[in-house]
């Protein structure tokens, strides 16, 4: 558990370049008229590139459990904050105190 | 039945006595709690002294129905709470259908209440007893709250948009009004009294205040002061839409999405109508925020709202 | 893995530790729970950036409008190479190329300044248009309420991120003097590697900033 | 079992080294508790001073003492003082400090270093704090909700806010040194079912300050940038909405309830296995409920918030999810209780602290499910009812275990016995005046009562001189304890290393302990409260 993980420079290069090529998309999926889908989009483009820098450069592929789960955990514990708060607001809609 | 008591506040609303016997409910599970988790404490602790220095417990290491009963009967109990509680609460923020309507404006360190009439009051409000009162509440600085404990009813009073709260007296009486959320230096001044009168008595009062005009009129008058009447028009001539029987209807916005129009709707109309535009219609109404009081803008949302009539 | 007594006697080695390997795993988990202290400290400004579009997009959208998605663009394709050369200076500590480390080092923290200095010409910008909140604010009237609502969140979100930056190549001037001073081997790179995670780390929130701030509601 | 030695043993960390600098400079663990000691003694008798004149004022129902606005700042920078600097880093920062790397066999905590800046961090934040106090006060209770705290307060709002912001950083780092000693520097044969409770207590605790403090920092940096740039987060006027600031407010600060509770908890456990001599009834599940409450702690915040305009469903979830929260606590106090069936119970203060923790903790407890039902929370909120269920909690709960621990482990931090005879009394006074104090609150609270008031309608006021008469005998009973502790570091008779005949590696060494703490790394072999195992001889 303790052997240090030595990642070939290549896989850099390749994740650099899928991190490039995911900004230009989407910039350019931003001047589409999707509607809602527009941030859904952009949001995916977004997480999926987060993750691609956790895992490689990050080194979390290749990490203890514990990371993993600290990892998870903190992502786990913004989406609560998001989600419960959202509840409100997204019910305040709904009625009763307007 | 325990009203007059110095232990227990006084009851005079519908909603009370269901806020009371759920609080009743709860005080029997404390005290079976409570009493029960002293006595097994106290009894082993006098039981099981230590009596030799050297003397060690039994070991015991756990047991799987003990911690199932005392998990799942707490559960029970708690859900049962949470169930009753939800249902008054449920009943407490849904108004009925036939309401005497009020408007309230906090401020550091006031209340100033608004009947449909036109009668203005500063810390007394006048209401009669047996009709169901809703207050449309909104506050000019910081967030208050308007607090009956004797109709055991409260709610936020917060800047910028209205909260709603309801009740129906059941006594004549005066009863004590506070400010229940800190506002500040005079936090503990900002009391007053709910006045419930007999019906009788109640027309007598409204018909002896001073008189300037019903909110809607008042609200009228704004209307052309402020030249909302440029472009609303009573036919769709005008470059805003006609208003006239707006009020609780739905309206399509230009996204394609529909509202109803209520109080809130009408606010945010007034003060960011660019928030949410009507469908067929261009930005172009200027907000009124800042030239408009919290207490104009009721005026003019109850004369919006008073179109509806004709 | 070096021989215990070998390792008793690693100048790097902290006395509450027993060796090398418990030490850089401490420090390796500790950054990690930082970095997740950190995801709830920008979590505070996402909730809050979550409320007010959802109350707003149109205000949202037309304030983004004001945000230039080329300095921006640009900017993100400079922290994320920024992040390469992070990944490639670990790389090289833990095979012991000093001096690869050192160059690599080096460009992270030029593309970290060249970073700041784009930043530096948009917050310029928006003060020269007005676009700062508080009583000089000024934006077309329809959104004027709203759009000090976005303005608001870009300052502080981008600020604090321009301070986790400058913070990002203070540390790593520190490891740049370390790896100087030959105090960073391929046993022991741990330094290295934990300023690597914050590095990275940094590099995220903006992949997240970009899209949220800039590329609203472009298409319309 | 019981060795009653002489003397202290020749050499230990109080010894090791003399003078100002040694300390101030010190990365031992124990030292550091010790400072921290010392700083949050001072915070807790400067909030206790200011509670003293709260309670003096509302011995009258009219406003004559202070005037409303001296009134206002006495009970903001009570509630400052007591949560943010003495009651939240109370047990973590110094039982946890001196205790973790004891319990599990460490030479010091993962981050030395990082433990004294943490302490430098929170004196740091501590002295901003005192100087808002000292150069006119805060008004807007230590809530700060807005719009009253960004557009309405003209007192110093931003160097208390900084004041808290930064002593946040010193409770986050704390409980991050705290997590990763507790994952990486656990003695051979230390495994995680083997760990005392307190240290499960400790982790979850960290946890949550781990989770929950950055949200409060950047909430209060909100704050502060809207005061002074006027940027518009919360404010109406650009549309922004003040009950947003409450939802971040209470995301820290509902959990941090917990991070109050839960250490306290952890002695609690501590203490009754040791003085019942007994394993905890339960162990695991008593661990499992922890971490449990740590979780779910996070889920429920809103329930604060049920009359201040959220929608109706968000309150529903909130309040079935304040129910949830209830069970865990629940189960710990019947597993308690359970424990001392069959026990070998010994009087003495700690576990008179102890049970004082289960019976008033079950009564605070239970006072907050009445909160967490919607219903009755409409009526009640914002009352004296609120005051008295979380000082029922706080002072009757979290401040009894704080100081059972302080008297259970006081042996082994200082070498010295206290005096056994004193330290009953004063339990038993501090006991008595605490319900008297607090009890008739919850009546004028249901009677409708408003918090933060600094006059009242006089109906209220014979509960409220009971409750004053009570604040009276509280503060004498907590003066008591300070004095003969302070006495006995002195002149209180020398330990031994084991003076209570408890189970546990803090105990197998010397009293004080040695700076390493052990001559030799120990290896665990045994079970937590292993009373059989230590009679047989197991346990060595
Ligand atoms: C250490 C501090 C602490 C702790 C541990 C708690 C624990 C709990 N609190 Fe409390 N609370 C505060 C400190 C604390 N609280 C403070 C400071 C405030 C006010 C803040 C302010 O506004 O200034 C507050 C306010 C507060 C409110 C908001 C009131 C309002 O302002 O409207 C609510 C509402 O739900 C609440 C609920 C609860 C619940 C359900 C628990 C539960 O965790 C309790 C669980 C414990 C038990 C249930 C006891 C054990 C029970 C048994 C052994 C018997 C069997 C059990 C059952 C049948 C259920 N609390
Ligand atoms: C850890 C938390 C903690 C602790 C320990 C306490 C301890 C006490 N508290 Fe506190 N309290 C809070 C947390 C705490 N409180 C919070 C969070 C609030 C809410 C604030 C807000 O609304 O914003 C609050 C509010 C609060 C109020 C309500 C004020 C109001 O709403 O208007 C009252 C009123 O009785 C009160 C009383 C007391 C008393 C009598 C004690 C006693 O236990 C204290 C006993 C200690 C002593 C008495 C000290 C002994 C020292 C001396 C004797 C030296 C005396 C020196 C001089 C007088 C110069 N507290
Ligand atoms: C310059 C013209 C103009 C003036 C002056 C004006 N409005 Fe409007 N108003 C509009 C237009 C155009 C719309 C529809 C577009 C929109 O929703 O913003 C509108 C919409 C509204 C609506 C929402 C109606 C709906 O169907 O959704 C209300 C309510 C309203 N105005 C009230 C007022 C009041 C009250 C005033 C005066 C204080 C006022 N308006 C002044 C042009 C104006
Ligand atoms: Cu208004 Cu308190
Ligand atoms: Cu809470």
């Amino acid at each position: 558990m303790s052997q240090t993980h030595v990642v070939p420079t290549r896989v850099y290069y390749t994740i650099f370049a899928i991190l490039m090529f995911c900004t230009y998309l989407t910039v350019q999926v931003a001047f589409l008229d999707l509607g809602a889908l527009n941030t859904v989009a952009a949001l995916a483009i977004a997480v999926f590139k987060a993750v691609l820098v956790v895992l490689f450069f990050m080194h979390v592929k290749y990490s203890t459990r514990l990371t993993w789960v600290v990892v998870i955990g903190g992502a786990f514990w913004l989406g609560i904050l998001l989600a419960l708060t959202m509840t409100d607001y997204l019910s305040r809609a709904w009625g009763t105190f307007g | 039945m325990w009203s007059g008591s110095p232990l227990f506040p006084e009851a005079a609303s519908t909603i009370a006595s269901r806020v009371d016997a759920v609080f009743f409910f709860l005080i029997g599970v404390a005290v079976f709690f409570s009493v029960l988790i002293a006595a097994l404490i106290l009894r082993f602790a006098i039981k099981y002294r230590r009596r030799a220095p050297d003397a060690i417990g039994e070991v015991i290491t756990g047991g799987v129905l003990l911690e199932t009963i005392w998990t799942a009967v707490p559960l029970a109990i708690v859900l049962i709470s949470f169930g009753w509680g939800a249902s008054v609460y449920f009943a407490m923020s849904r108004p009925p259908e036939e309401t005497l309507d009020i408007y309230v404006v906090g401020k550091q360190w006031m209340w100033k209440f608004q009947h449909l009439d036109g009668q203005r009051e500063i810390n007394e409000l006048h209401v009669p007893v047996g009709r169901a009162v809703k207050l449309t509440m909104t506050s000019e600085d910081v967030i208050h709250d308007f607090f009956v404990p004797a109709f055991r009813t409260k709610a936020d009073v917060i800047p910028g948009r209205y909260t709603t709260i309801w009740f129906e007296p059941t006594k004549a009486g005066r009863y004590q009004l506070f400010c229940a959320e800190y506002c500040g230096t005079r936090h503990s001044g900002m009391i007053g009294q709910v006045v419930v009168m007999e019906p009788t008595d109640y027309q007598a009062w409204l018909s002896g205040g001073p008189q300037e005009g019903s909110l809607a009129s008042r609200g009228e008058k704004l209307f052309s002061d402020l030249a909302c009447n440029t472009c609303h028009r009573p036919d769709t001539q005008g470059r805003g839409p006609a208003l006239d029987g707006l009020f609780g209807k739905t309206v399509t916005l230009q996204g394609g999405e529909t509202v109803t129009v209520d109080e809130a709707y009408l606010r945010q109309s007034i003060l960011t109508p660019a928030a949410r535009i009507t469908a067929g219609f261009q930005p172009i109404m200027p907000t009124f925020q800042g030239l408009v009081t919290e207490e104009q803008l009721l005026e003019l949302v109850e004369y919006v709202k008073a179109l509806r009539s004709r | 893995m070096l021989p215990d007594a070998v390792e008793h006697h690693h100048p790097a080695l902290a006395h509450q530790f027993d060796s090398l390997a418990q030490q850089r795993e401490a420090a390796a988990l500790g950054m990690w729970v930082f970095l997740v202290t950190e995801v709830l400290f920008f979590g505070g400004l996402f909730a809050t950036y979550a409320v007010y579009r959802w109350w707003y997009p149109d205000a949202f959208a037309a304030a983004s409008h004001e945000l230039d998605i080329l300095l921006g663009g640009t900017n993100t394709a400079v922290l994320i190479t920024s992040s390469l050369t992070m990944a490639l200076a670990v790389h090289s500590a833990q095979l012991g190329r000093r001096r690869l480390l050192l160059l690599f080092l080096i460009a992270t923290m030029a593309l970290g300044c060249v970073f700041l200095g784009i930043k530096g010409v948009e917050y310029y910008h928006k003060f020269v248009e007005h676009h700062v909140p508080g009583p000089g604010f000024e934006f077309e009237a329809a959104y004027a309420r709203q759009a000090q609502i976005f303005f608001s969140l870009y300052f502080i979100m981008t600020g604090l991120h321009a301070v986790h930056m400058i913070i990002g190549i203070g540390i790593m001037l520190a490891m740049f003097w370390m790896s100087w001073r030959g105090r960073i081997t391929a046993d022991y790179y741990n330094p290295i590697e934990v300023s690597g995670l914050y590095w990275h780390f940094v590099d995220i929130v903006w992949i997240f900033l970009f899209p949220l701030l800039y590329l609203i509601g472009r298409h319309a | 079992m019981q060795t009653t030695v002489a003397a202290l043993p020749p050499r230990h960390y109080l010894n090791d080294g003399f003078g100002i600098r040694s300390w101030l400079f010190t990365r031992d663990h124990k030292r550091i508790a010790l400072l921290y000691l010392a700083t949050i003694t001072l915070f807790f008798f400067i909030g206790g001073a200011m509670a003293v004149l709260i309670r003096l004022e509302l011995a009258t129902p009219a406003g004559d003492l202070v005037t409303d606005e001296t009134y206002n700042k006495l009970f903001t920078m009570h509630g400052v003082m007591m949560v943010f600097f003495f009651l939240i880093p109370s047990i973590p920062a110094t039982l946890g400090n001196f205790l973790v790397p004891l319990m599990i066999g460490a030479k010091d905590l993962a981050f030395p270093k990082l433990n004294l800046l943490s302490w430098y961090i929170f004196v740091v934040g501590g002295l901003f704090t005192l100087y808002a106090l000292i150069s006119g006060g805060v008004d807007t209770g230590w809530t700060f909700y807005t719009p009253f705290s960004t557009i309405s307060s003209t007192s110093k709002v931003v160097p208390t806010a900084l004041g808290v912001f930064i002593t946040g950083f010193s409770s986050i780092l704390t409980g991050l040194n705290f997590i990763v000693t507790i994952h990486r520097m656990r003695a051979p044969g230390m495994t995680w079912f083997r760990m005392p409770l307190f240290l499960w207590s400790i982790y979850a605790t960290s946890l949550i300050m781990v989770l929950g403090t950055p949200v409060i920092a950047i909430t209060i940096l909100l704050v502060a940038a809207e005061r002074l740039f006027h940027f518009g987060f919360f404010d109406p006027a650009v549309g922004g909405d003040p009950v947003l600031f409450q939802h971040l407010f209470w995301f820290y600060s509902h959990p941090a309830v917990y991070i109050m509770v839960l250490p306290s908890m952890g002695v609690v456990s501590e203490v009754v296995a040791a003085f019942c001599r007994k394993p905890v009834f339960g162990y695991r599940i008593v661990a499992f409920a922890s971490v449990a409450i740590a979780v779910l702690g996070f889920l429920v915040w809103a329930h604060h918030m049920f009359v201040a305009g959220i929608s109706v469903y968000a309150a529903m979830i909130f309040s079935v999810l304040s129910m949830l929260v209830a069970i865990p606590s629940a189960v710990k106090v019947f597993n308690w209780t359970a424990t001392m069936y069959r026990g070998s119970i010994s009087w003495q203060t700690p576990m008179l602290y102890a049970m004082g923790f289960i019976g008033l903790f079950t009564i605070g407890g239970l006072t907050g499910v009445f909160l967490a039902t919607l219903a009755v929370n409409v009526h009640v909120t914002d009352t004296y009812f609120i005051v008295a269920h979380f000082h029922y909690i706080m002072v009757g709960g979290a401040l009894m275990g704080y100081l059972g621990g302080l008297h259970y482990w006081w042996p082994k931090i200082s070498g010295r016995l206290y005096p056994e005879f004193l330290a009953k009394l004063s339990a038993g006074i501090i006991f008595l005046g605490f319900n008297l104090t607090f009890f008739p609150q919850f009546v004028a609270g249901y009677l409708g009562m408003p918090r933060r008031y600094h006059a009242y309608p006089p109906d209220f006021q014979v509960l409220n001189v009971l409750s004053s008469a009570g604040a009276s005998i509280l503060g004498v009973g907590y003066l008591i304890p300070m004095a003969y502790l302070m006495w006995s570091l002195r002149y209180g008779r020398a330990a031994g290393s084991n003076p209570f005949g408890a189970v546990g590696l803090e105990w197998m060494t010397t009293s004080p302990p040695p700076t390493e703490n052990f001559a030799t790394t120990p290896v665990v072999a045994w079970d937590a409260y292993d009373y059989k195992g230590e009679v047989e001889g197991r346990v060595a």
